[in-house]
This record gives C-alpha cells, structure tokens and sequence, in this order.
C-alpha cells in the first residue's frame, strides 16, 4: 500500500508556488476544500488561476483568495453572488473566462483520463465558439474542447483512507472526482480519515492513484447558500 | 387576466409525463415541481448531481451536503441517486432527460434563446445552460411574455448574446402557451384565462401564427 | 420514481431484433449477463453486431451465441479460448473488428456521455490508425476515435433497485457501467434486486437513469476461467 | 548461464521503486509479483479494473468476480479498490501509472515494440496492450532473446505488425539487460551470469552498444 497522508494542509501544499494553475472543487460553497483555501490563504501564493465553478461568495470559499488578492484570473460557470469578485472582475483586476458547466466538468475529466481534446454540442452558435473548430457528427455541428491542465487541484472528500481512497456525501461531490483525478498534484482533505482496509473496495469514488496527499480537516463551517425549508407538519 | 408565476408553472407541470427524467432551472421552473400529481412516475434531476431530487427539507433538516443546482437545501427521496459533474452532463448530453424547463431573457422564432448575458452589465455565466440547451430534445420557456420595459421578449431574432440556436420547442409566459415551428415561427396553442388573441399579437416580435379557435388554458 | 422492472429475460429484449448492435458487458467470463445470453439464445435474433471486450468461451458466455451462428459481427478487444469462434473466423462466416480495449471502453463512456468523439494516443504508428485523422496535442500525435451506437445494452450487475440503480462487485464491473450508460435501450440483470431506497445512494455505480428494464437473473454459474490458487499456509 | 522465466522476473523486480503503481502482463511479467520486498509501498494495477490486487487465492477462496487481466482469481489488499474500465484507462493514459510491464514478440533499437499480431496466424488481438504502451512514461519488455526458430527478437525494425512506436525503454532478457536510446539503439547495460558479451552482440539484432565494462547481473 502506498501512503498518502500528510499532517496537515500547510504541509499538502508544498511545491504550490505564485503564477499556478489550480482546480478547486465544489459547487456553491457545497463540497469545497474549506481547510485548503485557508491555508492557501496564510501561504500567502500570488497570482494563481482557479478553475471552479464557482468563486465563493464575500468572505468565505475562494471569495477569501479574491480578498487577499491571490487569484489573478477564474475559470468558471457561474461566478454570481460575490460582491468583492465583481468590483474585481470590472475593474480588471482579475480576469474571468466564463464556460459552459458541463464543457467545465469534462475538460477536468478528459485530463483525468488522458483524453487531449473531445467533442461537445454545448456552445455552439454562441460566442463560446468563438475561435474553436466546429465539426459535424450525423449532421450535428459540435465544438473541440481542450483537456484542463493543473498543476494542483484542492478537493475536499467525506472519507478517505491512508492509500488515498476518497468517498463523497450527496451534492458534495459534485466537480471534486474529475479535479482529483486531473491535477499533477491532487490534495485531498476529508472529514474522517481512517485506515486502510477500513472503506469498502466497491464503494471507492476516486481510487487512491489520483490523490498524492490526504489529511484529515479540521473545523469544517459547511456554510448553506439558500436554506430553503417548508415548515414542520406540511404534507409533500 | 395574465398568469402569475405560479400559473406558468402551472401549466407546464401539464406537460409533464410519466416515466420522464426532467430538469428544471432556476426561478419559475423550480415551481413547476410543487404542481406534479401525486404518485406521478417521474423524476428530477438537478445537474450538481442528484437523480430523485424530492422538496425542501423540513426545518432543521437541512443537509449542507444535499442541494440542488440553485443552491437551495433539498432532499433526495427512495431511488435517488448521488453523481459527479461530468457524469451528470454526460447524461444530459447523451439526452436522457426528457425535458428541460428553463427560464429566458428573450427567444426567437426559430427557436434560439438568450438567458445568461447582457452586454455591459455584470455577466454570471452561463452555468449548465448551454449544455442542457444543447443536448435536450424537448425544452421549454418559462418566462414573461414582456420585459419590464414592455418590449416582447418573443422576437424574430435574439438581440442580445445566445445561449443556444434553434433548442426551444415550446413558450409557456403570463399570457400564452406558443410552439416553436422554426420555419414558420411562433405558433399560438393557447391563451392565458380572459387575454385575448389581440393582446398576445400586440405583444409578440417574432413571426406569430394563429390559426383556427385558439383555446384558453385549463388550469 | 420511475419504475423499470420487467418479470424475465425475455421480456427485458422485447424489441431486440435482427441485424442490431448489442453492447453485451463482462471481461472473460466475469461479470457477463448470463441470463440476457440465454433468453438471446432463446429468441434466435440473428445477424447481432456485438461490442464485447472478448467472445466468451466455448459453450459458455457469447460463445453461447456463436454455436447458434447469431453473431455476424464481434467488435472485441482480445477474442482468444474460443475454438468454435476461431473456426468461423477464419472461415470468414464471422467478421472481427479487433480494436484497443482502453479504446473500446472510451467509445462506450463517449456514447453514454453524449461526446461524438475523442482523441487517444492508443494505437498511433499501428494499423489500428488506418483511415483514422491523426492530429498533435503538445505535440504528441493522437488518434480521432467516434462513440459507439448501440440498439441495447445487456449488463450485468451484482445489487440493483427499482427505480434501475445498479452496484457492482469487484472487477466484475469492467465494461458494464459505460455500456449501461451507452445503450440506447439498457437491460440489466442483477443478482439481487431491492426495492428503491435500500441502496445507498452514495454508493450507486450507474444511476437509474441510464437503465430502461432490470431483472432479477436466476441460476448464476459464474465461472472461472483461470482457477489460481496457493496452497493454504503459504505465506503471503 | 541464461536466465530462466523467474529469473527474469527476479531481475525486473530490482527496477521496482516504493511510490509506484505497476502494471504487469500476462506471461513473465506476472511473476515480478512474486519478488516484491516485504513491506514495500507499492500498488499493482489490473486494467480491468483494480488497484492493490494481492496473491493468488487461497483453495478454496476463490471469487469468479475477482480476477486479473489474465483472466486469473486473485485477491485484493487492504487499500484497494474496484473500478470500471473506461477509469482505468483513464488512469492509463493520464500517466498515473509508473511502471508497465509486458512481453513482447519483438522490439527494435528505437523503442518499437510488436507483440499482438502474427499475420497468417490466428490473431487475438490487442487487448489492454496499445493503450499501455502509447501512455505509459516507462516500460519494461521481459522477453526471451531469441525466438524457437533461434532468431533474435531485438531487432534493428519489427517486422511484425507494431503495437506501439517508440515507447520500450528497458528490455529484460535470459540473456542481458538492455536500455534503448532511440538515437544510438540497443545500450547494453548487463549480462546474465556468465554470458559473455560475444553471445549477446552474436544474438542482438538491431545497432547495440557496449561501453566499458558490462557488468552481470546481482540476482
């Protein structure tokens, strides 16, 4: 077995150096590395690009990198609900490529699979096609999308194991398999980390092959976006 | 008198069928779900990841990890399922979701759509828009027939930035249900409860067809 | 909830007729769907274009579907242990499309994943690149691959739901998951079939959306086609 | 003396390094296994679809859902796990893998490797083996020197159909160990015990070279 823990966040982001591209998982504040932002905050590394579907919202998830200015450009799908992100964005501070979320999900998996460039419908007819060859299959015009290239990529997981093995809860996992599997070098930070043997073989979501580093977090806010409820006793 | 949002929602929940996988966007679509008939076989899906997306949770059962692509705390019901982004597109794309409710900033009569930018102003991103416009079969409209200017947002040709080309099938809006024939235009199905024919032709940019006895809705 | 089961085999290929591409699951003998193979045979469909990583073995698996001759067409990755395949192989009554099984596999994902195409650096340099665009990516030469059409999907799963949810056990999931997702009609039998909510929903390998009938298989021989073993007491 | 099949293994096994994810084919290179230090942090990858793939079975423990890409019964360590095929592929092509190991019918002085297809004689294809060597950063071919017919199998161009092109860094054989540079060929890095150099250059098709003093072998 090959072991991947380390101590902690700050030691998982050795080699993380100013000028990086790295791929960020969540959706919303749903699923984010909470521990590996912070970190990447006090570290302090400048003019990095994030691909994420989201920036965060002011305060909390990657809106605390946009605060301190660490992020020099976003690759996102939608990048709403963050007010210190849009005065950025439109003073030209930070540079934003907006695409489409599903186009977004398979750049990460095509570098996880090793697949340089693939085929999408999404997009086409549209100013995202700008620039990019559009090809028919069966009649139908399709766009060729680029593999994402990352030099780390920051997950945060529900389980894990000390081989690197990563389980997800509900919604959380959302982008976090594809990126895991796309960086060069994948952290990984999980709410229980437990021996290996200890997580079942066929439930494994990302093997252990991906992940270079994993550590247990600490503290984890798991802050809701839109707590929407329907009072107690009211029929489905 | 012209539907409300709930109305529009409404309506659309009658095109719904059983044995259908639907995905329905942010705003009025989203209030499609509260008028699905009861034991109705069909399920929802929200492209964060979640197959069998059921209401939101009671009071202090809100699960951080279980949202739908609005953000907002859901809960999944028996037979839900939990997947990544790219197996949630990848379905999408390879069109098992049957039916794909949007809502939209202006349409066209050939069926293209623009919802995610306006040139100028602070732009969100498309999120899964041009994906799900790009792969369903079936999509439909939920808007206003006007924007708050009063000018139509049914036109012969999208003024602003597109999110997809020639995808829309169908308009449900406060004052009309209208199909999408892309060589002939908008084709008026049906008219909201007391509005009439008039209104909708004085309100509509766009190629718009009427024929024979166009019915009122049945709400 | 959508409910997909169907009472048998049989009625789980309604519409499969002859002269349709089948996607069939299964690496060697493990993991195949034995009883969708037997009900087939049953049927008699003919002239079956099959995509298969192999063609079973005599008397058992697709092998099954050769000795009754309803196989036109094998699309297979390795095809070797088959006398009666090999004897119409080279008697031209079976035609073979040998393709790479990392190919294979990725045509079936790209089905299921609404992608026309890809590009892979598998086979560069070999006949396999014959007729096919070659085109350079950070200057390494990759390989144009489409996505397979397939009329059905017959897999084979370990646990599956009503609603079509499927889990697998050990590397008897191979092929099975990208083919369920690629078919345009997708048969699975499983071993166990559970009403919806006893599965995990964490834990569902193919989401039941991708499945249009499932059946409880009955009779499960599952054999083994390299029976390795060590002696008890040796040490690890 | 040549080596036997074992003794081969035993020598690819000096090139394994903790940290690396293994792929092994059928044949010789299966029996690198048997060689692996106690304790040592390494993971072998089975392409139909496990990581950290243990020894064989036990009698009588056998599972016909849990085999090898030789189609063996095998068992799984703790730290493991299952996966589908498109993954592990994925896995393949994205170079997370380190080390493959295959055998081979013949390979040339600039990395060509040949070893699925013998033109007039029952093919059986490909298999997991052209995605291997297009993706793989380092592969070692385990493989007799020479062919029954007592022909060399290292060769200055295949003359079988190739599997790959350019892509054998090592080649393991009864006779030698071999690196390949695909500007000068064939660099003769050791020699079984007791070979002499004369043997190897009289058994090596394609450009060798030997530099110095070759030393043998340390089994």
């Amino acid at each position: 077995m090959i072991r991947k823990v380390v101590a902690n966040a700050d030691l998982a982001l050795d080699g993380l150096a100013d000028g990086m591209t790295l791929m960020v998982g969540g959706f919303g504040l749903c699923g984010i590395p909470e521990n590996l932002i912070a970190a990447l905050r006090l570290r302090g590394s400048r003019n990095l690009t994030c691909i994420a579907n989201n920036a965060g919202v002011d305060g909390f998830g990657l809106g605390l990198l946009l605060e301190s200015r660490q992020i020099r450009k976003m690759i996102s799908s939608y990048v709403g609900e963050n007010d210190e992100f849009e005065r950025q964005m439109l003073s030209g501070e930070l540079e934003v490529e907006l695409i489409p979320q599903g186009t977004l999900a398979e750049r990460c998996r095509a570098a996880g699979a090793g697949i340089p460039a693939f085929f999408t419908p999404a997009g086409v007819g549209t100013e995202v096609a700008e620039g990019k060859e559009v090809r028919l299959f069966h009649g139908k015009p399709y766009l060729m999308e680029l593999a994402f290239d990352a030099d780390f990529a920051l997950v945060k997981a529900w389980k894990g194991d000390e081989a690197g093995n990563l389980i997800f809860k509900g919604t959380a996992r959302n982008f976090n398999p594809m990126m895991a599997m796309a960086g060069r070098i994948t952290v990984a930070e999980v709410e229980e980390l437990v021996p290996a043997g200890m997580l079942d073989p066929n439930a494994i979501h990302v093997p252990g092959i991906f992940v270079h580093r994993i550590f247990q977090g600490a503290h984890y806010q798991k802050r809701i976006e839109q707590r929407t409820v329907r009072p107690k006793n009211t029929p489905l | 008198m012209a539907l409300d949002k709930n109305g529009i929602a409404r309506r659309i929940a009658q095109e719904l069928r059983e044995g259908w996988y639907v995905n329905l966007g942010i705003g009025i679509p989203t209030l499609v779900a509260n008028f699905v008939p009861e034991g109705f076989a069909l399920e929802f899906q929200s492209e964060n990841g979640i197959l069998g997306m059921g209401p939101f949770p009671f009071e202090g059962e809100e699960d951080a990890d279980l949202i739908n692509a609005g953000k907002q705390t859901i809960t999944s019901l028996p037979g839900a399922s939990f997947f990544d982004s790219a197996t949630s597109f990848g379905m999408i794309r390879a069109r098992k979701v049957q039916l794909t409710v949007l809502g939209a900033m202006e349409v066209s009569d050939r069926g293209d759509i623009a919802n995610w930018k306006i040139p100028g102003r602070m732009v969100k991103g498309m999120g899964g828009a041009m994906d799900l416009v790009a792969s369903a079969d079936n999509i439909i409209v939920a808007m206003q027939h006007s924007n708050r200017e009063g000018e139509s947002k049914l036109l012969s040709a999208c003024t602003l930035p597109l999110t997809g080309v020639g995808c829309v099938k169908k308009v449900v809006t406060d004052l009309a249900v209208l199909e999408i024939d892309p060589q002939r235009g908008f084709i008026l199905l049906e008219r909201a409860p007391g509005v009439s024919i008039d209104e909708i032709i004085a309100k509509t940019g766009g190629r718009l067809i009427v024929e024979g006895d166009v019915p009122e809705m049945v709400l």
